[in-house]
């Protein structure tokens, strides 16, 4: 079966995303294919090249990283809500004249569309709030 | 992709919006993500439910906030062809609202027991 | 001294205004708002319990921006203030401290 | 076709669990997890309807990780069903949508 | 800075904890912050209410979540000398949680109208 | 009066920052001293250079900064509450090996104990929570 994730929450702030990561590797693991994750509202956050939790604790980029190099797995951020919220890639800091971006590279911008096509072509679209 | 194509991924996607609108972003994010479906010739539905139904209020006026009226930008749900728009009647008897102060004319008011079937109907939800 | 209560979410679908007026003095006074200003209209489900301490001489504020945002301008309960940020400012000085409920 | 219902906040401090209980239908599911767990304990405040609806079939989850971790072991509902991701992901195949209510 | 100065700025700070464990951060975050004041000399006390409550629970394990137990953290209040810690009394009676679940002795139950005066003593209300 | 605030909602998603931005204005304006401005859970998204909203929608980073230059404030966000949120100015990135910071300069990263240091300075110290 053919599963999405839409995910609103930040990380840390939020249990949600911990959630939505722990579901997308039971999807995995129980042999279903993970079409895309949509990261939204606060769920931009997830995408951040420089989230430094301590060492002891959970790094949910370089795990949302990992399980896209794993399996494969389009990681997309809405690029209106990440804008807003201070996420960028080299792209969206170029066309806005910002020093620096800041987005993971296993992340792609893109826009709300995405989330879109993730609900028609997934079997089952599932949403994390915070 | 092609009339056919279309066809085969014509998905009924029910949008439901639970939020009030200025106290946080997602009810405006939940607009603009029905606005962005609407490009994909998809069979789309809109309920608003809980706090979401304050949306509707059309005495809004946020120019304090310096953030745009929600109440104005709803009516562009008509001009992207988005008709199927409910409102959750359990909700709006709780907050005593009545149908003539809501923005929208076109709206479906419906009571709990035909939302639990309208959802049934649907191949996706989407919840804001 | 007393103290100023600031509720920001709606009593509709939380529970927030409802520990607020559990612990609020007579003395106290309550500004709501953002979302909170859904506490300030007549259909608030704590709307009675609100005339009640206002009765005992608990005063209830709501900010005027965030209730003309969500016109509710013709909803409100009778007996409550409305105030601006000069307003907000003032309270926090007349009361000693400052309890956020969100 | 069913829906399946996650609820993801204390029915102690949100209405989110009640607006869920007023459109669940009888073939419906419904999933607590994060501090939803707190409406799978006995004295949730929605406890009397989960266990009106629970006798109508509507079956209820509570994700164990949530509920260990909040030291709720002792505390369910006794109808409570309690699963683990792998639970989860099959009950998302079992009905044909979700709903989450956050 | 000098102990006169210390007595001049010796400020009555209670911090007041509202939200669960675990589903927020918040709970560890006023943890963190009551634990940063006890380096400042002042009078501190902390107030558990609501489902803040529910982080007091002794049966607490996070182990599949991967997560510090919030229960094992607690104690560390009494070893930075933590010692007015208040628990609503209506919180724990609405969740019928008893006083020997919890994982901290030394608490105070006090209810509603205590804590009402307990807020009037203080100089500074930090609000978790 | 002396007054501080706390600010713990992120701007965007949760009016609260926008609430906390007006409010202060308001201190000011009625003639008060804003001692401190501290940045705690998802506020520490405030403090963000690289935040890109519409042109047309309030841009709070900027509005922080104009506020601190003009009135000399002291914005301050909490290191542990940053570093996980992905917030780092140079310092912190170096420490960290990260490739890039996006810490606005007019913010500065510090300890819980400037969150106490500004509630037993001032005379009241005001939360804002999302």
């Amino acid at each position: 079966m053919i599963f999405s994730l839409a995910i609103y929450a930040a990380p840390y702030s939020s249990q949600a995303s911990d959630t939505a990561y722990r579901f997308a590797a039971a999807v995995l693991a129980n042999g279903h294919q993970l079409y895309r994750v949509f990261f939204y509202h606060d769920g931009v956050h997830n995408s951040s090249a420089l989230m430094t939790p301590p060492q002891d604790e959970i790094n949910l980029v370089l795990q949302w990283q990992q399980l896209s190099q794993d399996y494969n797995i389009d990681l997309v951020v809405c690029i209106a809500a990440a804008l807003r919220r201070g996420l960028l890639n080299e792209q969206e800091a170029n066309r806005y004249d910002k020093p620096t971006f800041n987005l993971n590279q296993n992340f792609e911008i893109s826009g709300l569309g995405q989330l879109v096509d993730a609900a028609v072509i997934s079997d089952r679209l599932i949403t994390f709030g915070g | 992709m092609t009339t056919n194509n279309k066809s085969i991924t014509c998905k009924k996607l029910l949008f439901i919006s639970r939020h009030a609108p200025y106290g946080t972003s997602l009810a405006k994010e939940a607009l603009d993500a029905i606005l962005a479906a609407s490009a994909y010739d998809q069979n789309l539905s809109l309920l608003f439910m809980d706090d979401g139904v304050f949306q509707l209020l059309s005495a809004q006026d946020p120019s304090d906030l310096e953030q745009k009226n929600f109440a104005a930008m709803l009516p562009v749900l008509a001009l992207y062809e988005i008709e199927n728009i409910y409102v959750h009647f359990e909700s709006l008897q709780a907050r005593q609202i009545t149908i003539n102060e809501l923005i929208l004319d076109g709206v479906q008011v419906i009571d709990s027991k035909t939302i639990c079937s309208l959802l049934t109907q649907q191949d996706q939800l989407l919840s804001f | 001294m007393s103290t100023l209560h600031t509720v920001n979410k709606s009593p509709f679908t939380h529970t927030t205004l409802l520990s607020c007026l559990q612990i609020c003095g007579e003395d106290d006074g309550i500004l709501l708002l953002e979302d909170g200003v859904f506490g300030a209209i007549k259909s608030s489900p704590c709307s009675e319990q609100l005339s009640i301490i206002m009765q005992k001489g608990i005063k209830i504020y709501a900010l005027m921006g965030d209730v003309k945002a969500r016109g509710l301008q013709e909803k409100l309960h009778p007996d409550i203030h409305i105030t601006d940020y000069n307003g907000f400012v003032q309270l926090s000085i007349e009361h000693r401290c400052v309890q956020s409920w969100y």
